[in-house]
């Protein structure tokens, strides 16, 4: 039996353009004047990023709230080697940030440099692009909040 | 409720990368041998669904091409979920139980190897807010065994000795593809791949395809002689966002295991669909696992993980155990989604 | 032994090419949210979810019911996802039905959805894949060679398409929900439209749409309790065969007529031109009414076209079909199938609106898939099986 | 007041690995060596061409190997009109079902060297090959077919293969 013949490399690609509702649209725009919104749901949580909806329930959310571009990392994982896709290009964390005002947690990278410095529950800050352009990527990375 | 059991189950051998054959061709001989193994004839067959994933082939219906390993003509009753395998065997039992058919064949085929597998999972995320960020899988879950270590008892040292127990195990398993023995003081010593993750604590990229035949009552008796019970089948899915759950334990694996009656009685075997270590324990821990029962003798899934077939072959895995007279009473376990987000739990007896 | 299972709601989006206002939470929950306020219900109240979609390619998230979850009030709750191509939207429904006729769960809400407007169907449709044939056009493509293949059978005249296509954008007309609404539309406009893939015409093709539909399914007991007339479900059906062997009849697939036999077997059906009041058939390609026509039993072979140029299948005819504009006017690809069922449960339900055919009582809803090789189908009524 | 976000762009860019498996690779290497390599069904007799490596009305593998030549009849076909990503070739063209002189399968093939208006059901059509030095393991080997100097084929002699 012959055998198979080379490999060959496929690429799957597009520039998918997505319309992100309401909701979104807003904590976007905020983003793009660098602030965070967040949304406020029936049972009075806020939820950071917005949903149109409350997770639990599917019950649809209130109104938009502001929330601090600080807060507390509630979990982290550090990448030694990013990968090419990865928001940064030095190694860096994956956290889970609290933002002071919000009850849930935004998934975003910690620039801090080396591991050493990750801990659960430190205080980190939202360091934004200069240029942006009204999404989550507005955020560059957040970094240890190391003045207070 | 009706009586249905798995009769049998077959796998291809879990293997880094096929290299020889299409999914098809990976498929056929499964198929076939489930289909001996249970004595019902092709044709006899009342209803087929798989499981798979077009992301996982990187092409749109990937598929469509698969029945063709179960020969579909004359036309057949057929489904498919865009999911686990173990999924597609919820469906089957669905069926049976509605009484519309008497039998069933289940089965999922996975081709890891062929993309850049914990990017590709990528895509599962909100795609809003998070997949723009790219995070990989093994990034997520080193996230959630974080959580772990902090809010629960799971230690790194726990997390090595489910590696080590795994792959141990696996060597009893002839289509197991990661298998031997480790000393776990020196995988501790191991670089953190993410940390706090090491490279044992993560799965094996898999190439893998499965089938299950299920039946109800005397079919059941007749295909097999110690048909495997389904007792108790559930799931649950909890919510995506990882920064809104409690992620240091399995709150949908709590309700589908209560739903599907795991919290009474004892277990002989437990087949976990848990690829990292950490996993295994919160999964331990979601269904009150006794210390006495086996767990994933199989090896599980840090044994070998093909996308999308792992579920389906821990079902199949539990089963074979009360099939060949080792156990009485097993869990089987499956999961789908970033960090467990969505859990299967079917109970089998003898 | 089955558990009796009806339709008590019913909900879909307005349908259109780019529904740049809404996210994809934001469609499914349009139509998830117009199906529970039909049955009573929130989402407090419904026991499992059931969704289905074509390739997840069309938007590019894998497996999106994982992140969908949470819109649709799955937290805590069983949650499946059906992927069989085409006939999706279908089988998606028949799942959702059978965990209520199993005696699983007594309200299940189902969903279906595409939203194509985040990428290019045609794109999606024709990815090139190594050591494959290309795809040549994608559907269109596919499908003409089919068309030309039936011309020729039957001797079916030329402008069987064109009337199809001349009634369901009539139809759509009246459709609130429709994406392709033509005003005034005329024969002449269908027939002097530019062909796309010879034999098939512009104005005789679908659309590629933003769409969801959603329907909330249950028990009898439920049933019982919800505030509209219910759509009982009395038979469903899904069948399947190769995409191509030697020998294969793609022009009446076996598979479409043993899925249409085992159907009417079920649902006690001898004559379904006589038998159905109203049918929902997924016509993507005008010359399929006459095709599926003869594959369903309503027409003998080679003679669909006749029902077609008597007028049989308007809305004024003896066999109506389409109704709603059909896939014709709307065409999420993913939700299409949904669609056809749903509106075969609002025809006996008497919520058909301005569409309604008067005193509907038994409906055919039906859907196919791949290279018409996937069927799935429902027959509704409104009084109980 | 902010301004509300309408869409954002995701790119989203995977590459794959694919291996053609061993029924694909012999069909693509007899297109390097100018031939057309079909498997047959071990139980219907049947000939298919492109193989898979199965026959999909039973589910055992195919591995009689059946050389069919590259001469055959159109049963059915569609003029494509409009143009789309991923063509070659401007509209208008032809597309075609062809089942070739010792295949029970129809292949599907461009055809060229005729007014597009001229293609017909039955139409007797042979392979344009690339030149000699061209072939390779590829579907490209065969550049489209032309129509044969024969008489049209019956409709009876197709009409199973529509």
């Amino acid at each position: 039996m012959s055998r198979s013949l080379q490999e060959a490399k496929h690429v799957l690609e597009y520039p998918y353009r997505r319309s992100v509702g309401p909701v979104l649209g807003r904590f976007f725009g905020a983003l793009a004047e660098g602030r965070i919104e967040g949304v406020r749901t029936q049972t009075g949580h806020v939820l950071v990023p917005p949903q149109e909806y409350d997770p639990q329930t599917g019950e649809a959310t209130g109104e938009p709230v502001a929330v601090a571009s600080t807060g507390v990392v509630t979990a982290w994982a550090w990448v030694d080697r990013p990968r090419p896709k990865h928001p940064l290009a030095n190694p860096f964390a994956w956290a889970l940030v609290q933002l002071d005002g919000a009850d849930t947690a935004l998934l975003h990278v910690v620039d801090a440099g080396e591991m050493a410095r990750m801990k659960t529950g430190m205080r980190v800050r939202a360091r934004f692009r200069d240029e942006r352009v009204g999404e989550i990527r507005d955020i560059a990375c957040f970094e240890p909040e190391e003045a207070r | 409720m009706r009586d249905v059991a798995i009769v049998s189950f077959a796998q291809a051998p879990n293997v880094r990368c096929e290299t020889e054959r299409n999914e098809v061709e990976m498929l056929m001989p499964v198929v076939a041998e489930a289909l001996a193994a249970s004595g019902i004839a092709r044709g006899e067959i009342g209803f087929t669904v798989s499981g798979s994933c077009d992301y996982i082939a990187g092409q749109p219906f990937a598929f469509v091409s698969g029945i063709d390993a179960v020969g579909p003509w004359p036309p057949i009753n057929e489904s498919h979920v865009e999911m686990d395998g173990a999924f597609a065997l919820y469906e089957a039992w669905l069926k049976i139980q509605s009484g519309e058919v008497d039998s069933a064949l289940v089965y999922a085929f996975g081709k890891s190897s062929m993309g850049d597998i914990a990017e590709v999972l990528t895509l599962q995320l909100d795609p809003y807010t998070v997949a723009p960020l790219w995070p990989d899988a093994v990034s997520l879950a080193a996230l959630q065994a974080r959580v772990a270590l902090d809010r629960s008892r799971v230690t790194e040292r726990a997390m090595a000795e489910v590696a080590a127990r795994s792959r141990r195990s696996a060597k009893a398993n002839p289509n197991a593809q990661l298998r031997g023995d480790f000393d776990v003081d020196a995988l501790l010593a191991e670089p953190y791949l993410v940390a706090p993750l090491r490279k044992h604590d993560c799965p094996p990229v898999t190439d893998g395809a499965a089938a299950v035949v299920l039946a109800a009552g005397e079919l059941a008796s007749r295909s097999c002689a110690r048909p495997a019970w389904i007792r108790g089948i559930d799931h649950r899915i909890e919510c995506h966002s990882l920064g809104a759950r409690d992620l240091a334990r399995s709150a949908s694996t709590e309700i589908a295991g209560e739903k599907a009656g795991a919290f009474t009685g004892s277990f002989d075997v437990a087949e976990l669909h848990a690829p990292f270590t950490h996993q295994e324990l919160i999964l331990c821990s979601a269904l009150r696992m006794a210390p006495s029962v086996s767990v994933n003798p199989s090896g599980g899934a840090l044994a070998a993980n093909a996308v999308m077939v792992t579920g389906l072959i821990r079902l199949g895995e539990a089963a074979a155990r009360i099939h060949a007279g080792d156990a009485r009473r097993v869990l089987a376990h499956a999961t789908s989604g970033p960090c467990l987000q969505q859990n299967l739990v079917c109970v089998m007896e003898a | 032994m089955a558990e009796r299972c009806a339709v008590i709601g019913v909900g879909q989006t307005k349908h259109d090419a780019k529904r740049i206002d809404v996210s994809m939470p934001g469609l499914v929950r349009e139509a998830a949210l117009r199906a529970l306020a039909d049955a009573g219900l929130g989402f407090a109240d419904i026991d499992a979810v059931v969704i289905g979609k074509a390739p997840d390619m069309f938007e590019g998230v894998m497996m999106p019911e994982l992140f969908l979850a949470d819109a649709l009030g799955c937290s805590g709750k069983p949650m499946l996802r059906v992927h069989t191509a085409g006939s999706v939207g279908g089988s998606t429904a028949i799942v959702a039905a059978s965990l209520v006729q199993a005696g699983v769960h007594d309200r299940v809400l189902t969903v279906a959805y595409e939203k194509q407007s985040e990428s290019n169907a045609m794109w999606a449709l024709t990815v090139r894949i190594p050591f494959q044939q290309a795809v040549v056009a994608g559907a269109g493509g596919y499908f003409a060679p089919l068309i030309r293949a039936y011309i020729r059978r039957s001797g079916a005249p030329d402008d069987t398409g064109v009337r199809t296509a001349l009634k369901d954008r009539t139809n759509a007309l009246a459709n609130p929900y429709a994406h392709l609404v033509f005003p005034g539309i005329t024969f002449e406009q269908v027939a002097s439209s530019p062909m796309l893939w010879d034999p098939i015409r512009y104005l005789e093709t679908c659309p590629s749409s933003d769409g969801a539909c959603a329907m909330v399914l249950a028990s009898e007991k439920a049933a019982a309790r919800a505030p509209g007339r219910p759509a009982w479900i009395h038979a469903t059906a899904m069948k399947s065969e190769p995409t191509m062997f030697a020998g294969r009849d793609q022009v009446n697939p076996r598979a479409g007529r043993d899925c249409a036999a085992e159907l009417y077997r079920k649902a006690g059906i001898t004559n379904p031109r006589r038998d159905f009041d109203v049918a929902e058939i997924y016509v993507p390609f005008s010359w399929f009414e006459a095709m599926w026509m003869e594959n369903l039993g309503f027409a003998a072979p080679n003679e669909g076209w006749k029902m077609v140029c008597e007028g049989a299948t308007a809305m004024d005819g003896d066999m109506p079909v389409n109704c709603s504009g059909g896939v014709l006017s709307s065409n999420p690809i993913g939700a299409s199938g949904m669609l056809r069922f749903a509106e075969a449960a609002l025809q006996v339900r008497g919520q058909a609106g301005e569409h309604q055919i008067d005193g509907a009582r038994r409906a055919l809803g039906h859907a196919y898939g791949g290279g018409s090789q996937f069927f799935s189908m429902w027959v509704v009524a409104s009084e109980r099986p | 007041m902010t301004e509300i976000v309408k869409s954002i762009t995701t790119p989203i860019r995977l590459e794959y690995v694919y291996r053609p498996g061993r029924a694909t690779s012999r069909f693509l290497r007899g297109l390097a060596e100018g031939r057309i390599l079909g498997q047959r069904c071990p139980v219907t007799g049947k000939v298919y061409v492109p193989p898979r490596g199965a026959s999909p009305t039973h589910g055992v593998p195919t591995e009689e190997e059946v050389e069919v030549r590259d001469t055959g009849t159109v049963t059915t076909f569609c003029i494509v009109r409009i143009p789309s990503e991923g063509l070659s070739i401007p509209p208008p063209f032809v597309a075609a079902h062809i089942l070739l002189d010792g295949a029970d399968i129809p292949f599907f093939a461009l055809i060229h060297e005729c007014p597009f208006d001229q293609v017909r059901m039955g139409m007797r059509v042979k392979a344009v090959w690339v030149s000699k030095e061209e072939l390779a393991p590829t579907f490209e080997s065969i550049r489209y077919f032309k129509p044969l100097d024969e008489p049209d084929a019956p409709f009876e002699s197709y009409r199973e293969h529509l």
